[in-house]
């Protein structure tokens, strides 16, 4: 196919690749940031208090029903006016991210403490264990591996949306593809097609073995 | 310092720290910039040969040229941040960068938000189309589909002046050439010089109309109120002025795309005197 | 599946739980009131019954009659609202009004640890091995030195017949095998008391078998026992003391199981009893 | 917050709102239909058909939809393929779409009892009888909670058709801002015009969800 | 709860279903072989077995003997491996080896509706009510006027004592409720032969109560059935002919029920009854 050899200039992969290190960081920092937010968030929700109750309602469902680029552009240029903060693109991202992945995981968690049956609380109460010891020898074990394979998934998502970024203006994978296709547009007039299409497949090639680990953990430990 | 280090998001780290600072949005003074060492500078990076970037990933073009004679006299290293044409005006009034250089038009409505430099370039519209179909007046647009980037000066121009040219905006320039090269619209246009550069290099592209509206300046941008540094720069480009620079940096960036059929006065701006 | 029909009962004891010797710890309810929140009146009403040490006390009755209430409210799942629980003379739970909405009882690690109880759903802990399960308490809450509990919990599982399986995690166990480790798992506390909530319930009928045959099992070794079933014939076989609920009322108590089951002395335990048989062409 | 500013460019709004809804309706309607060929091969295993589903599915799922709205917009026309901006759009979404309306309608399909089909059977049903009156609507009872999601899921990805020139909600958003810097009327309106369309949408799945409830119990 | 003990049998029959008069129709089951596929040896070997007409043929045995198999082919869910299997001289299975893998047996409606079943799991369409779970079938296979169907759909309710729950989703009934509708689904039909697969596992002993005596009053009706069950006291109550399988073989045949229970012939018979015996102190 002709124009593929964009593809082999010296450089061009390279700073894809570098591009993707951006996208994977955006990513994982989020990612790493979300799961202690996601836990308070998901220990919040399961408290009876009223309020603490329709706060989280509030948060989770506004986060739930916004896109994810509006949300972004609340960030980006919202937030930065509204409060002063300082939040370039890839700040507004992540803050964006955590918050979202906050939530889902937040719900999740909720949602895996709950499903853990009254029976199991009762047992460990009869054989003595005191509530620390309930929670973490038996609860918390049980509810991560609920948890563990829909969180990989929302990993995954988080991943596929950091695309997002781009449209802030953030140099990612993306973003660097556009700028090769924009240095080379004279030699290679057909580079969109086989830059997007390697972005794509970069995309793939990490979100791919997540889906696949999900999976995994999801067959493993289907029976409890 | 975990970032990776392709480009902006070794900045998150500093985000998450300061993020709690409310008077971030303050600009640095000159002091402050110097002492850190950068100056932080918004460009194109996607919009050859003012401000792109080049094959081994490197900034370049004739807004880069400017922005390091800047920070060289400023004794510092130039730190650029890619932004998207309509991202130029919150990046100051938010603080992120020091200063704009991204080919940026002085305009009223732009001028209350920011405090606009001298200018060191001049640029009227332009209009590029396939050589199948010219475009030769600005009526012939009329009810056709044209393609701009988003907050350029040419969206407004054509806002404003022609509603009824149905106008397809894109993010990013690079976004918008190809839809043209699709053949997504009838034309496209902004700043003339640029679609000079382009259609110079594109075959099957003319420039139809080299000039429509009236001839806007281009110049560097401050936050609102940052005197200390917008009267730096002022300076700057009058003693550059001086050494014929821009003329230089047209040499450097611009000539080798535009060739001879250009001439760099149309262009140029030195001294911030038109 | 076929040869398992053989009981597994084994009548040489060769472990010493801690109430072999039957103890004279015998369970004492007097007056008991239990009301859950938001009911509008009691499900257990005034409820006197003593268990004696020792012995096997099983109590029947319709569904809904309480049965399961009154074992959770001595294994101190449940707060009471009126009279009080002894174990052996000593107080373990007493009744307060409006303690309705709180959750279990404030016992001690220590008290719990007592009264042991199964239920009927599986409750193994589904994130341990059998061995895991079985040693968690002893461990952490008696703080036994692991060795320790792990060559009682051997013990244990060879004496209801799973001694191979103790590394085995609970969703590979059958039914029946589940319930003998959720056994195994109270009784390596040595409990004073053992509570059974239709353990069998849930099992096909040979796994029901070999289940009941460990009960019987602890019932010849004198571990006192409060037993809920749906079981007739092993309910007869195995009851020192029968009480009949209806209603959260005790209706009939009877300390012949036999006559019990053949000339009930009360209307409703005819009644009830009468649900366990057929005849055609009436 | 700047009054005449909201009034003047809420149209702008509504037009954007309509151009979304559009996008998304065709998109999640070619979805639901893609969702369906795809499970009835998942769940039949037909054999070569079933191995390009799920490779299908594999990419759709592991995909940004933004690379793929760029791969088809910019990348096909260097195939000589040139879509429409909206059929790149409603494409690209049903190709996302897909993917997640399969496994929810599978998921649906799977989850009817194998003792449903035997005790249509048994009562003399024919294979379709029991699947138009006894399956299907059992399936979609437990697929609906699934599928409403993938809608709103849907609704909210359409935001980046305004990368490829689409003049949707987040298009006129970005436009205002890049053109008038007034940012925090843009996104309130934005806010608002998002929560119009996807409120209603979230609260009749709720409602359908209870409607159709029964299978679940 | 306790009002419910008094059975709901009706002593005179007022609907007739097409099979009140003993008809004849008898099924029987030749050789019959069954092999699950990917199965190294057949769950049900040279079966060979009378289920007489107007007759309750109880069939035993222990877990995994291959009862349900044997209801499920005669009900055409199995495709058969070897043998036969006739509906009043007419065969309805016949044995092809390697066949094993395909799914069910393809025989038309019409013969399907002749044979009715009852499962364990509760199997009625959670999205119709118990009116149009029980008409469904009548209306559309048969192609019945509606008000026909429901009409008899009534009778049969009422016969069942559930005439004011028509209205009801099956997720609002008790489990005794639903396997009650499932019967009346199943009768509508007018089968020739009924097939019961454990049907009262799943429920609490009284309901297993009001399940067992609405299949006692179909016994006394003369209704052809085939019966798997383990509840001992029932099946010996309603017996005419027992069966008792083991490892997918008849181990004992015997048309005197009582004289099963009491003296079985076979050593194993007597092993598996033992099952449901308890003995203290043994
Ligand atoms: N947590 C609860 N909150 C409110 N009411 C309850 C609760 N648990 C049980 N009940 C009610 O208390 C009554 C007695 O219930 P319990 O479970 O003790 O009966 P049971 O005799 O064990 O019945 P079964 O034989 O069905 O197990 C029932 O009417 C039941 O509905
Ligand atoms: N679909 C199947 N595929 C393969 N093997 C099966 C299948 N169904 C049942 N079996 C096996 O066939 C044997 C007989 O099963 P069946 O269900 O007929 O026993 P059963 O007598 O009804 O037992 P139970 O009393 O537990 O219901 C068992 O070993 C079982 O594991
Ligand atoms: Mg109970
Ligand atoms: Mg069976």
């Amino acid at each position: 196919m002709q124009g593929a050899e964009i593809l082999l200039q010296p450089g061009v992969f390279p700073r894809l690749l570098q591009g993707l290190w951006v996208t994977v960081w955006i990513a994982g920092v989020s990612v790493g940031l979300s799961v202690p937010v996601g836990l308070l968030v998901g220990w919040l929700m399961t408290l009876r208090n009223p309020l603490i109750r329709i706060l989280m309602r509030i948060y989770l469902d506004f986060i739930r029903i916004m896109p994810q680029l509006a949300l972004l552009f609340i960030a980006f240029y919202g937030f930065a006016q509204a409060w002063g903060w300082n939040l370039d693109a890839t700040g507004a991202c992540v803050l964006v991210f955590v918050l979202w992945g906050g939530a889902e995981l937040g719900d999740l968690v909720r949602g895996a403490l709950e499903s853990i049956p009254k029976s199991q609380y009762e047992s460990a109460y009869v054989l003595g264990l005191s509530p620390w010891q309930t929670f973490s020898r038996v609860i918390l074990p049980q509810a991560v591996r609920r948890l563990l394979p829909a969180s990989v998934n929302l990993a995954t998502r988080i991943v596929k949306t950091t695309s997002l970024a781009v449209l802030l203006g953030v140099v990612e994978v993306i973003k660097v593809g556009q700028q090769i296709i924009d240095a080379h547009r004279f030699e290679f007039p057909t580079a969109t097609l086989w830059i997007y299409g390697v972005i794509f497949f970069m995309y793939f090639i990490v979100c791919w073995p997540l889906s696949i680990v999900a999976r995994r953990l999801e067959k493993r430990w289907a029976h409890d | 310092a975990c970032g990776p280090s392709a480009s902006t998001p070794s900045e998150a780290g500093d985000t998450a720290s300061a993020s709690g600072n409310t008077s971030a949005t303050k600009a640095r003074s000159l002091d402050e910039i110097k002492k850190s060492g950068e100056l932080k500078v918004a460009v194109f990076s996607d919009k050859a040969p003012f401000g792109y970037v080049d094959k081994d990933g490197k900034y370049q073009g004739y807004d880069v040229y400017f922005a390091e004679q800047l920070a060289k006299d400023l004794g510092v290293t130039p730190k650029y941040t890619s932004v998207d044409p309509a991202a130029r005006v919150d990046v100051l009034t938010s603080n992120k960068v020091d200063l704009v250089l991204a080919n940026f038009t002085v305009t009223d409505e732009r001028a209350q938000k920011v405090d606009f430099a001298k200018p060191y370039m001049k640029v009227a519209l332009g209009v590029v189309s396939p050589d199948s179909k010219v475009i030769k007046n600005v009526d012939e647009l009329k009810g056709k589909t044209l393609i701009i980037a988003k907050g350029t000066t040419a969206e407004t121009y054509f806002g404003t002046n022609y509603p009824d040219v149905k106008l397809q905006k894109y993010d990013q320039y690079a976004d918008a050439y190809n839809a043209l090269l699709d053949g997504r619209g009838d034309a496209f246009s902004t700043d003339n010089t640029e679609v000079l550069a382009w259609a110079k290099a594109n075959k099957g592209f003319t420039v139809g109309i080299t000039k429509l509206g009236d001839e806007d300046t281009i110049a560097p941008a401050v936050q609102k109120g940052n005197t200390e540094l917008l009267n730096f720069v002022n300076d700057e480009i009058v003693k550059l002025g001086k050494d014929k620079f821009f003329h230089k940096d047209y040499q450097q960036t611009l000539e080798p795309v535009y060739g001879d059929e250009v001439n760099p006065d149309d262009i140029v701006v030195e001294g911030g005197e038109l | 599946m076929t040869e398992q029909t053989e009981p597994t009962v084994q009548t040489e004891p060769t472990v010493q739980t801690g109430t072999a010797q039957p103890s004279g710890k015998n369970l004492e309810i007097s007056h008991l009131v239990k009301q859950y929140a938001n009911a509008d009146r009691p499900v257990l009403d005034d409820i006197t019954l003593t268990v004696p040490a020792g012995k096997v006390t099983v109590v029947l009755g319709p569904s809904g009659s309480g049965k399961s209430t009154l074992l959770r409210t001595v294994a101190g799942l449940e707060p009471i609202q009126g009279g009080e629980i002894a174990l052996d003379g000593e107080v373990i739970a007493s009744g307060k009004s409006g303690n309705a909405k709180s959750g279990r009882q404030q016992r001690s690690s220590d008290l719990r640890t007592r009264v042991g109880m199964v239920f009927q759903s599986y409750d193994l802990f589904p994130n341990k091995t059998v061995l895991g399960n079985i040693t968690l308490a002893p461990t952490i809450v008696q703080k036994r030195p692991k060795a320790d509990a792990e060559r009682e919990a051997l013990e244990l599982l060879g004496r209801v017949g799973l001694a191979d399986r103790k590394d085995a995690w609970p969703h590979e166990l059958s039914g029946g095998q589940r319930q003998r480790v959720a056994i195994c798992r109270a009784l390596i506390l040595h409990p004073e008391i053992m509570l059974f909530d239709e353990v069998t319930a849930a099992l096909d009928p040979e796994m029901v078998r070999e289940v009941l045959d460990v009960i019987v099992e602890l019932a010849d070794q004198g571990l006192t026992m409060m037993i809920v079933t749906h079981e007739m014939a092993f309910a007869r076989a195995i009851a020192d003391r029968i009480v009949l609920l209806d209603g959260g009322h005790i209706v009939e108590q009877s300390d012949d199981a036999e006559r019990f089951f053949t000339d009930p002395a009360s209307e409703r335990a005819w009644q009830f009893l009468r649900t366990f048989q057929f005849k055609r062409h009436e | 917050m700047d009054w005449a500013f909201m009034t003047h460019y809420a149209p702008y709004f509504v037009n954007a709102g309509y151009m979304t809804v559009f996008i998304s309706f065709f998109g999640v309607l070619l979805a639901v239909v893609l969702g369906l060929l795809c499970a009835a091969v998942e769940i039949t295993r037909i054999p070569v058909l079933y191995q390009i589903v799920r490779a299908y599915i594999e990419l759709s799922r592991n995909t940004p939809l933004l690379v793929q709205l760029y791969f088809l917009f910019f990348g096909l026309p260097k195939l000589g393929v040139v879509w429409s901006a909206e059929t790149c759009a409603i494409i690209g979404l049903a190709f996302l779409g897909g993917s997640y309306m399969s496994e929810a309608l599978r998921g649906g399909l799977e989850a009817v009892p194998t003792i449903q089909h035997e005790s249509a059977q048994m009562l003399g049903f024919s294979k379709a009888q029991a699947f138009i009156h006894i399956i299907l609507p059992q399936a979609l009872s437990t697929a609906i909670p699934g599928v409403v999601a993938n809608v709103i899921f849907l609704v909210k990805e359409s935001s980046v058709v305004s990368a490829i020139a689409l003049a949707d909600v987040m298009y006129v958003t970005k436009d205002l801002i890049g053109m008038y810097y007034d940012t925090y009327e843009s996104l309130t309106l934005l806010i608002i015009t998002y929560l119009v369309i996807l409120l209603p949408i979230s609260i009749v799945g709720t409602l359908l969800e209870r409607r159709f409830d029964y299978a679940r119990r």
